[in-house]
């Protein structure tokens, strides 16, 4: 019996364990508290950070239990995500969420969203500069495109091994947008600028919802093919959602669908962060990057703006070109409460959300770009 | 391999210079695309083509107008079975078959159930989905009740 | 760079594209146009028609992009039709939407969703006739059952390889229906005929209401096993919904599975016409086959109506006898059209829904026929 | 192969015969099972064996009856208090504890908790459900108060 | 055409049937009748019941309807069981289902969950003396955990073959609990310990409720790492639902995901009880296993709430004790009601919710502790 | 292999043991932990650190005492306008964008539409969630209006 008890001690996580897991632990707490106490995308930090837990209990190889182990329930759940279903299902409910009226109404606006995914490209080439290969620096520049669902997919189709540490990057830096835009908006912007008001948008007609996502999808994804998964789920969700006969589905999209594989999604990638496979250099310049190419996109998108403003009649305010990074809605949220900073009347969040949704459509073309010229 | 080493030789540059073109080419063209797209719909749509697509603030104008004419006036016990009715209906789906509706209103004893169905009909508290099925219009109930 | 561009630029769609692509695109359109603005069956032409601009944008071969591909996303999503296995859920989600009262209250109505069949067996002879495999014949035939998922599902057993054209054609007469009936039924029967009315069913107890899914299972599976997968989910959803204290499974059936079941379905059956595969020869005959099979069904239904009423002492409305071929709830609301044109007062709906029903068990029957006989 | 050629070929016409015949045998058996069920059923039911399958429609029959007869009459200060715990029933679960809900109502102040706790449930405004949660009823309040 | 007629014939189920089969169907008739009737854990017993009507049609093999042919839509289906991924699915929406805080007011009603879990054990011992090997004996032994997800997925595991008669065991005596245990009570307990009434619990803090889920994972899957599938989903549930911030996750994780889950589990679970695989002596001893260990579990627990009462210096109700065996939530139910017999005022079923929960987690822990020492 | 035999060759006591050994060991580990936690949290949480974390029955307190002094009177106009602006505020989603309401209400020819809703938002009819984003406060709603 005492060889029994100690066969058994043998296998439980106090004996097993390593500091590497205990410092992954924290770091899922930390995930945890900053989604439930800071509000922080909580519906992503909360599943990450407890699937960090998961995946860092300290477990012994070849019952089937790791998220590694080919027959263990983690692993078949994390098949949605190596395999980029996941993604384009979550893509398909927040087609179904998602009013594009605003960029409808002003779709000069759409530029802003085009110009913030420079981000991407530069931090794809400040990758390769820190001498990640092509294809990990690909998923990497992704980060910069603020969208977590594109970066998984793209990660998972071109640097699978990286899987876990793009996903918390692109993640947590999603949930510090309020910390890390509203610095360099300042920086960038003078006050008289930030003060520009918007004009109200035009009602913008049933029928030209209904045609966009046709149009968008039909005309994105004949430029860029490997952007179908993501596109084609986004102006499907949304057709779904415009067309109003079909609403039914729509609302099984916007929450059976997309809340099952977010739990899912979020469970596993967090998961995916074993302490030893993942508290690595690279993981650490990973980190470095993804903070700058938040920075670069939020940059990017500024200035662009700026640029707009020496040729359009009617001035935009240039804090709109921080919601071109994506990161729905937290940063057209940022833009609104930067721009209210200077005007408590000024009401910026409605415009924002045209640089916001077209920022990732902006992403997902760039991650069929880049996969297509990787792959 | 670090560094503009790295860069050149992976193609860097050429990769993110046709990436950022191909990114800025979509939205542009679609961002031409649609800001001509209402005018092209107002183009068609001005022969009347697709008035299935209407706007929505249209809507309630249409509504408005019609069944305030053809309303007829209510006694108190019609209006009475009229709640009826509504309680009814309530416990049926949002469209419902007639037969259904009036089997109810006979089982629970509704004054005239027949007389009093086509009343509401007429007076287009119940109206027909073209399909069979029928409809509660709560707006014209409350028209003719209040 | 320029022959970056050069090599992205012949990757695009607008490179790579075909005119059967475009014929396709056009088509999808029609199939969202009709959906959307003319409510035909809007649930399923909307998934489907968006499913073929998915299909039909050209894509290049072996970055795993289209629906044929081993690892792409669409493959994986279309592995629920290739294996059967959307059907059944949909037919879950039917059952626990179904009320099959009309038909407890008057089973003689029941013969009439047994002679719609007709169609499925005339119309698998006319196939081979026209020199179809008898296997395909049979998933031809099947359209015929004016049922989708049965249809899918035995062409997904007998005949892979043409689930595209079949679902196509099954789901466009489907939503045809108030085109392609209404002239047979008044050609077929006289003015006196269509005036007829039905008495008012008998109330049905709640007790016959939980036995029926129980019996019409295990008798029509007695009698014909491979009617199983599609009979079984039917008749179990049906029984988590009389059941009453089942009502949260059925809830979960009628919303959650099925509507996510169709959207899956219908965006990858759609996906799965491709210009090149699915502009043939053989596709038109299916076209032509399936319409001719729609009229058959409508047509035995009404004769067969009429042969009853010979026999019977209260005669029934022969136009009964045209929802008999399914296509729920399509065929009983248009039974109920053409009998309120003549007689507004009339109305024959919740008797349609008898013989609307039994069709669907009746072309369940006959898929199972079909399978056991052919594989 | 085309034609009849073909159809004979592959044994066509057997296969639609036995087919059309299998459908219909289906069909024709299960009606008449179906057009004998109601029947057994009122035969078995007469013995009164299986009584947890009513009808629908006697139900409201049965609740109409009972709880008219024995509603104990209110004073104003227990309307005002049944209406507090209106309230607070409505904070919890559909079937609820009722030391949750007394714990409620002490804790916010309601005046007598336990003495009017037990005229509602007496009142049969809150109705056990025989396993040991409790329901609001809200049809037996509506009685009491207006 | 008489060929066809008679190989037809063949096929049916009248001509395929074996006694085995009618035994296998009126049990599931059976099973349906008291989940309907008698309200006897409905939403288990229905889909079981449902599900052995299903296996036990005589099908003939070869076509690929039976649940053990691999290219089945049950087989598919039934994958979730066998792969052991539908309990952890059922365990999440547990969690964000589940209530702790009565346990977390008076943890020391905790230990009763333990105790009860002696039953496990016991009835292990108990089958390896009646000739089973250890595996077998192991997922025997968790029937008295009277939790059915936590049997499945043990079985799962351990002993693939036994799923059927183990899950029908399962579910059999929890339906049966309020059968099983007041006997036992009432012989173990005097009517003054019946009598006792427990003090109302303290105010739980939202922090705690947080907290909880965190602490129970981390402490129990250290300890037991096997039993990180289960109580990893029960724990991230409970997390979703108490964060309050990720409610949309929990209402799917607690309606659509369990729900679905529930479905496919107990349908294809009864589908593999095959009447002639089923009907086995094997299965036999099973249930009478199964019959004891529920007996023993509600004995350990109630002879334990007496153990310690004699250092308590509040004294708890002893029938609390019963609720140890989980069975959630009927075996609180049947601790109120025999607790009602003698005080028609004393409400027992909050408090004899804290063991009851804790027994989850016990068997929980006791199933990880068995698959590591058997696998 | 059969009775004491087999459990003694399958090494069955000691797997029980340490079966029963473990859970035990877990749940009361678990306990203990539990029965601290609350006291552990009470220190932290007394020098208000995790603000976050406000236990549920203090909230009703807070949201009472502020609003009630700062209403500004309402005339009759005003009120029909603040239910005019409840039916618009109905028809968005529960957290909306000011500019959004006020246009709807200037579609809908609410009477004087920037200083109604300036009225509300200073009531606290309307208010803000620090994001942008704005919320319709039923409650100081109904202290205005009844
Ligand atoms: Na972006
Ligand atoms: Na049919
Ligand atoms: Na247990």
């Amino acid at each position: 019996m005492d060889a029994l008890f100690l066969e058994f001690f043998q296998n439980t996580g106090f004996y097993l364990c390593d500091y590497r897991y205990i410092i992954m632990i924290i770091i899922g707490c930390i995930f945890i508290y900053l989604g439930i106490a800071k509000h922080y995308e909580p519906l992503l930090l909360v599943p990450i950070g407890f699937g960090m837990l998961v995946g860092n209990i300290p477990i012994f190889k070849g019952l089937g239990l790791g998220i590694y182990e080919s027959n263990s329930v983690l692993h078949y759940l994390y098949f949605g995500v190596t395999q980029g279903i996941y993604p384009p299902l979550i893509f398909l409910g927040i087609g179904a969420m998602t009013d594009f009226s605003t960029l409808l109404a002003r779709p000069v606006l759409m530029l802003l969203g085009a110009a913030a995914q420079a981000g991407i490209f530069i931090t794809f080439i400040g990758a390769l500069a820190l001498g990640f290969a092509p294809n990990e620096a690909s998923a990497i520049g992704i980060i910069g495109g603020a969208d977590g669902p594109t970066a998984i997919f793209l990660t998972a189709k071109l640097a699978p091994r990286l899987i876990g540490p793009i996903a918390v990057a692109a993640y947590s830096y999603m949930a510090l947008v309020p910390v890390i835009q509203p610095p360099i908006m300042k920086l960038l912007t003078s006050r008289e600028e930030r003060l520009i008001r918007m004009e109200e948008p035009r009602e913008v007609s049933k029928k030209e919802k209904v045609i966009f996502p046709i149009v968008a999808f039909l005309l994105c994804c004949f430029l860029a093919p490997a952007a179908l998964p993501l596109l084609g789920m986004l102006c499907f969700g949304n057709l779904l959602k415009e067309a109003v006969v079909t609403e039914r589905l729509a609302v099984a999209a916007r929450n059976a669908i997309i809340d099952t594989a977010t739990i899912l999604l979020g469970l596993t990638v967090g998961a995916s962060t074993q302490g030893d496979v993942f508290l690595t250099g690279s993981s650490v310049r990973i980190f470095v990057l993804g903070a700058c190419s938040f920075a670069i996109a939020t940059a990017c998108g500024l200035l662009f703006a700026k640029l707009m403003n020496l040729f359009l009649k009617t001035k935009i305010n240039p804090l709109l070109g921080a919601a071109g990074v994506s990161a729905v809605p937290d940063s057209a949220r940022v833009v609104q409460h930067v721009g209210q900073q200077e005007d408590p009347t000024n009401f910026l969040l409605m415009h924002a959300m045209a640089p916001n949704v077209s920022g990732v459509i902006g992403s997902a073309i760039a991650a069929g770009v880049l996969w297509s010229l990787m792959a | 391999m670090y560094g503009l080493e790295a860069i050149q030789a992976h193609n860097g540059w050429a990769v993110a210079v046709v990436g950022i073109t191909i990114v800025f080419t979509g939205l542009v063209v679609l961002s031409l695309i649609i800001s001509q797209l209402h005018k092209v719909l107002d183009f068609i749509s001005n022969p009347n083509k697709f008035e299935v697509f209407r706007p929505a603030n249209v809507e309630p104008a249409d509504k408005k107008d019609e069944p305030v004419e053809e309303v007829p006036s209510f006694t108190g016990a019609q209006m009475e079975t009229a709640r009826q009715y509504r309680m009814l209906a309530r416990t049926l789906e949002d469209e419902f078959l007639l037969p259904k509706l009036l089997n109810l209103a006979v089982i629970s004893g509704v004054d005239k159930p027949h007389a009093n169905l086509g009343l509401l009909v007429r007076a287009g508290v119940i109206t027909p989905d073209g399909q069979g099925f029928f409809q509660w219009n709560q707006d014209a109930f409350d028209r003719i009740i209040s």
